[in-house]
């Protein structure tokens, strides 16, 4: 990331569009299709202005018929479009689960490798801000847990807009989170730590990489997406207090960088595990695993896994900020492994 | 008559509920629309215009006939009759709430007045014909009532649900409001023809269309497809043309709206119309709608400050009612 | 003329290749129809009966235009010009099959010929709008054709496949294969109106019914259907009449069918009636046809033999195709 | 499991339908619906001869029109019906899977406790008979990471009869998948250890509690399904190579027994899970967590996972042998982790 160029700060929301813009410019195969993605630019901004450059051809307001418009891409892309599609939020995932994971993640494996679906599916994850048990959920989890699906989930501005254009450039289909309390929307809280320097010009964070967000020597923090920044704050705390943690980005959980992880727990020999989705049978337990399959004997004290406790988002605020984990949380939880 | 004024009233009551929770949801949010902070957080859909769609349908149900509604729900719960004061705590997130606080603004479940909705476009069809299918099969004479927008016509379990309905027979009346958006988009936009009741031949049973966003007219529509339903004759599919006041969710610019739009909307607001309606026809008097305003009102402050003085739910909350105990 | 006799070359292709797979499926089962064991492993669709189907529509189609079928998919395939031996080669699980033994009879996949298929029900609807939307906007003259049996018509993606097209009005055809049955429900059980064509009027398209089985009526009418979406006219729903004269699936004891239910559908063999009307017409002399039957069985068995002598894949090819390289 | 009477043994499908069965004489309230359950008896013989004894007002033939007839049971069992529903295969859940996973299983902690659905999902899982992609995952996993529906596996028929009993009573949506290749049906490979004694009256096992299939002393194979006879197999082969191989049938997966499994690593030292599901994010992750978390300190050797590697299931017969864990795959993994 390091730059000669003067800083140029973008909201998340706004380096997603200017991802997807960039390649609509460079490919005239790649469209946008979602419910309110054209003159309203997408309900959190991720296609902006992109209906006013590029027309109702190419970035198109769909009906909510989402097993239809996502089935769509399936067809489309088989035949030579490269579709960014909008799922609104991902907690919609069920109406039109099947064409996603039995077909768009399948086809490729099922064809023998003879079709190819380049198609981008990017949704809305993340709670905080009282929208409830059917709005607020993180559930890359359950898609990492199928194969064919490539999984992103960015935490910044920079690897937001470096990973949409890796994902429209990759023949895969590519699952693409952007967590709501990310995109700088003003309407919506929204991590400061999110919103960091874009190159102007094209560039690509290559899907599968996990990256170092803060080197440490006591203790791994795992996180992706929202968690992420909270991790940084959770640091920062406990450098005051002598710990001195070190924060991994997954950023990618398939293909997941398995490499990174062991890294990082070889040289910590603690690891906790931070994440906005439940706790069971998700992403805590995977990287638990592979710790516990390929780095137990670098592990000086039991894994521990942060995350929303097996429960749907409750509406309350109090009772939100209960059960997704936040900076508080994730100090002590940390200040409780390195005791 | 009475049940004109009647009818008046609650319309009212839905309208004065409305105005007051779109004034409560700016309460303590900077910048004005933030979504997470204030009295209200969350999203707010609110039903103002569309109370004849409510009102019309379910002033012919009872206590035990069942509704669902979609995100939109509180004219659909005021009419059902979702005590007030619960509902009120619910939206605001307390302990006192219909779900001590777990549930918000769309998802108000009611098992005493049998009443639910939900957050997802077009869900609400399908538990409609269950609950048809459970009435037929115990020989109750209840009938269950699905509202959603012309937007969920074209989710796919409108299609999978009326079919269904229609093949079983069971007591289910599906009612389409038509405010014209789903969110930005124009229904000219989502749907391949002008009326979704059309789409009741695809099922073979009968569709109505409802213009004029007139309680009158949709409460007679409505008697014919409940009592058909009620006398076993099977399901009914209802548009009902109606306008949303407010923008799609609170904060919505609207900047998608046709200049002029919204203002015509207002000058048909259907409370007004059926004012002057009742007024002319002496069915009502001046003084009589003032004491009903006088009346509601003090039912939605009464609701407001039942919920303001409710405490935040306790922690250990969250934790519960995951699973039930058998 | 010759264009009969070549639908009618077709339709026999079809079913001396369905009959094949019939005969080799029980090869190798103990017992007779045990799924895991055999040549042929799996689940086994067979569609003799419904070649008009096929044929009377795919016969208009170019090599670049797309076909979506379902779980019973080999006459669509065949139709479509999939290689015969690629074909059979993946229904064995060989490594020269079209996907190296990786997708098997429901998932046959042929680029070449823009085919695919699927084992979900109802799911060839929305990847055909999508081929069609990628026609439309890169300005080709091509068309998607959709087939799925009647009990699809019933699942969700129907209905927000119908109205996405008619929306759009992009080139695409669907066509339903009435065959009376999904498994062991009849139509009767599982769709409130007697035709699935009556519901283009859900979303303003025509809508046409083609009974008797008959592949001159169904060319006819498909004709009409792929000329209107190639001129940009949009969407056309057709339901076409059919017999499976297969079970369900291989193994299927067909206990739900009614009695004399199965031999009036056999008395009705639309290949036997076909070849009566060409002989009649003298479009195709005894002799011809008999160098046809001649014909398609050595490509029958000239496939089967191909599938018989390829190897099985190699273990390593399980783990490949995961992903694409890019 | 012991017992004076003479051994009866049945098939699981019969023990399903028996059970089901069972119950709806108890309960007017008890309904069965989905596809092909009534005349045909259901595709795997799940309500074998139910249409016969209870007549087409009780065993309901549906259309193909999964997210209705599944959402049909939620408006329904909240009006006091007790519906079992079948799902013909889990791999059809993608049509359904809102009206599963955001109502029927949220509805009660979304009301604050006060709606109840007592609904059982039955659905048909696992592979092993060429039946490829779209018809022979497990994906129990998937639905373990939900909060808000009991999930469980049985591996024979005592437990599948007791267990359909004790989902039907439960007043929560009940998952329950069942094992084609442990149903007995003749014209499909079945595991002969699946079909065990089985009472005639009615019993339940209770949800959420894993059971020592088999006791050992040098390892731990925890397992559910199918995967428990063949795991039984496999330490019936190390038996004879001087290995004691303790298995534990976890039986449900939510809730999940926890305990059960830190006691037997307490005893073993060593673990390995074998799970049919596809292995990332999923049972194997989610095992491997909670002993990470619970039991690290008893553990001799890496934590060991044998499932399906991430790959959709292929067609081909050798092709399929080779991504779903077998006998041999098993017994040498075991042996690899004891070496
Ligand atoms: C399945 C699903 N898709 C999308 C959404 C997001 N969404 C919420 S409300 C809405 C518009 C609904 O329009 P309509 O049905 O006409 O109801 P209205 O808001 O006009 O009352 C959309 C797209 C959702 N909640 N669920
Ligand atoms: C979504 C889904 N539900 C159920 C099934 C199981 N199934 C496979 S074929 C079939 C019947 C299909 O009937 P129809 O569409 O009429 O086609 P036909 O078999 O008669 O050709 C069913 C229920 C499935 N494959 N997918
Ligand atoms: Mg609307
Ligand atoms: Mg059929």
């Amino acid at each position: 990331m390091a730059t000669t160029t003067p800083v140029r700060k973008l909201t998340m929301a706004r380096a997603i569009s200017e991802g997807i813009g960039q390649e609509m410019e460079r490919d005239p195969n790649v469209l946008v299709w979602g419910e309110d993605v054209g003159v309203y630019g997408g309900i959190f901004g991720a296609t902006q202005e992109l209906f006013q450059r590029f027309g109702p051809q190419r970035v198109i307001d769909t009906p909510i018929s989402e097993s239809a418009f996502i089935g769509a891409a399936i067809g489309a892309s088989a035949e030579g479009l490269r579709p960014v599609v909008e799922l609104m939020f991902v907690d919609f995932f069920g109406v039109a689960m099947d064409q996603i994971y039995n077909h768009l993640a399948k086809n490729h494996y099922m064809s023998g490798g003879s079709v190819r679906h380049p198609v981008v599916i990017m949704t809305a994850i993340g709670g905080g801000y009282s929208d409830a048990a059917q709005h607020s959920q993180s559930l890359y989890g359950l898609f990492a847990h199928l194969p064919g699906l490539k999984v992103v989930v960015p935490s910044n501005a920079y690897d937001a807009k470096g990973m949409m254009i890796a994902a429209i450039q990759d023949d895969n289909p590519v699952m693409y989170f952007f967590h709501k309390g990310l995109l700088g929307l003003g309407w919506m809280p929204s991590d400061d730590l999110a919103e960091v320097h874009v190159p102007e010009e094209s560039y690509t964070v290559p899907l599968g990489q996990a990256q170092v967000a803060a080197q440490g020597s006591d203790v791994s923090v795992f996180a992706v997406g929202a968690m992420v920044p909270k991790a940084m704050r959770a640091r920062e705390n406990l450098r005051h207090q002598g710990i001195s943690v070190e924060v991994i980005d997954l950023r990618t959980l398939v293909p997941l960088d398995r490499q990174s992880i062991i890294d990082s727990v070889r040289k910590t020999h603690r690891a906790i595990i931070v994440d906005e989705d439940y706790r069971s049978f998700g992403m805590s337990a995977e990287i638990a695993a592979v710790i516990a399959e390929e780095a137990l004997e670098y592990l000086d004290t039991p894994i521990k896994r942060l995350a929303v406790p097996d429960v749907p988002i409750p509406y309350s605020r109090v009772l939100e900020q209960a059960v997704i984990p936040s900076v508080d949380h994730i100090t002590e939880a940390i200040r409780q492994l390195t005791r | 008559m009475d049940k004109q004024v009647s009818m008046y009233r609650t319309m009212c009551l839905i309208r004065a509920y409305e105005d007051k929770l779109a004034e409560i949801y700016t309460e303590g949010k900077t910048p004005l629309f933030s979504i997470a902070a204030g009295t209200i957080p969350g999203e707010m859909h609110l039903a103002a215009g569309q109370e004849p769609v409510a009102v019309g349908v379910i002033s012919h149900l009872e206590q035990d006939d069942v509704v669902t509604a979609p995100h939109r729900p509180h004219h659909f719960a005021i009419a059902k009759g979702v005590d007030l004061r619960l509902m009120t705590a619910e939206i605001f997130g307390r302990q006192s709430g219909l779900s001590r606080g777990k549930g918000g603004h769309m998802h108000l479940f009611d098992p005493q007045s049998h009443f639910s909705c939900s957050g997802i476009v077009g869900a609400g069809f399908p538990p409609a014909v269950g609950a048809a299918l459970a009435f037929s099969k115990q020989g109750r004479k209840n009938v269950a009532v699905a509202f959603a927008g012309e937007g969920a016509a074209n989710q796919g379990t409108f299609h999978e649900s009326l079919n269904l309905a229609a093949l079983w027979k069971v007591p289910v009346i599906f009612v389409i409001e038509d405010n014209q958006y789903a969110i930005s988009v124009p229904k000219g936009q989502s749907t391949a023809i002008a009326k979704n009741s059309d789409r009741a031949q695809a099922y073979g049973i009968p569709g109505v269309y409802i213009p004029g966003n007139d309680v009158l007219a949709i409460h007679e529509a409505a008697e014919e497809a409940i009592s058909h339903a009620r006398q076993g004759q099977g399901p009914t599919l209802l548009e009902i043309q109606t306008t949303r006041l407010y923008g799609h969710f609170q904060g919505d610019a609207e900047a998608y709206l046709q200049s002029g739009e919204k203002e015509s909307w207002r000058q048909q607001d259907p409370i007004a119309k059926f004012r002057t309606h009742l007024l002319d026809h002496h069915y009502l008097t001046p003084e009589e709608d003032q004491l009903i305003q006088k009346e509601i009102q003090g039912l939605v402050d009464d609701a407001v400050k039942f919920a303001r003085e409710s405490p935040e739910p306790d922690i250990r909350e969250a934790f519960l009612d995951v699973f039930a105990e058998s």
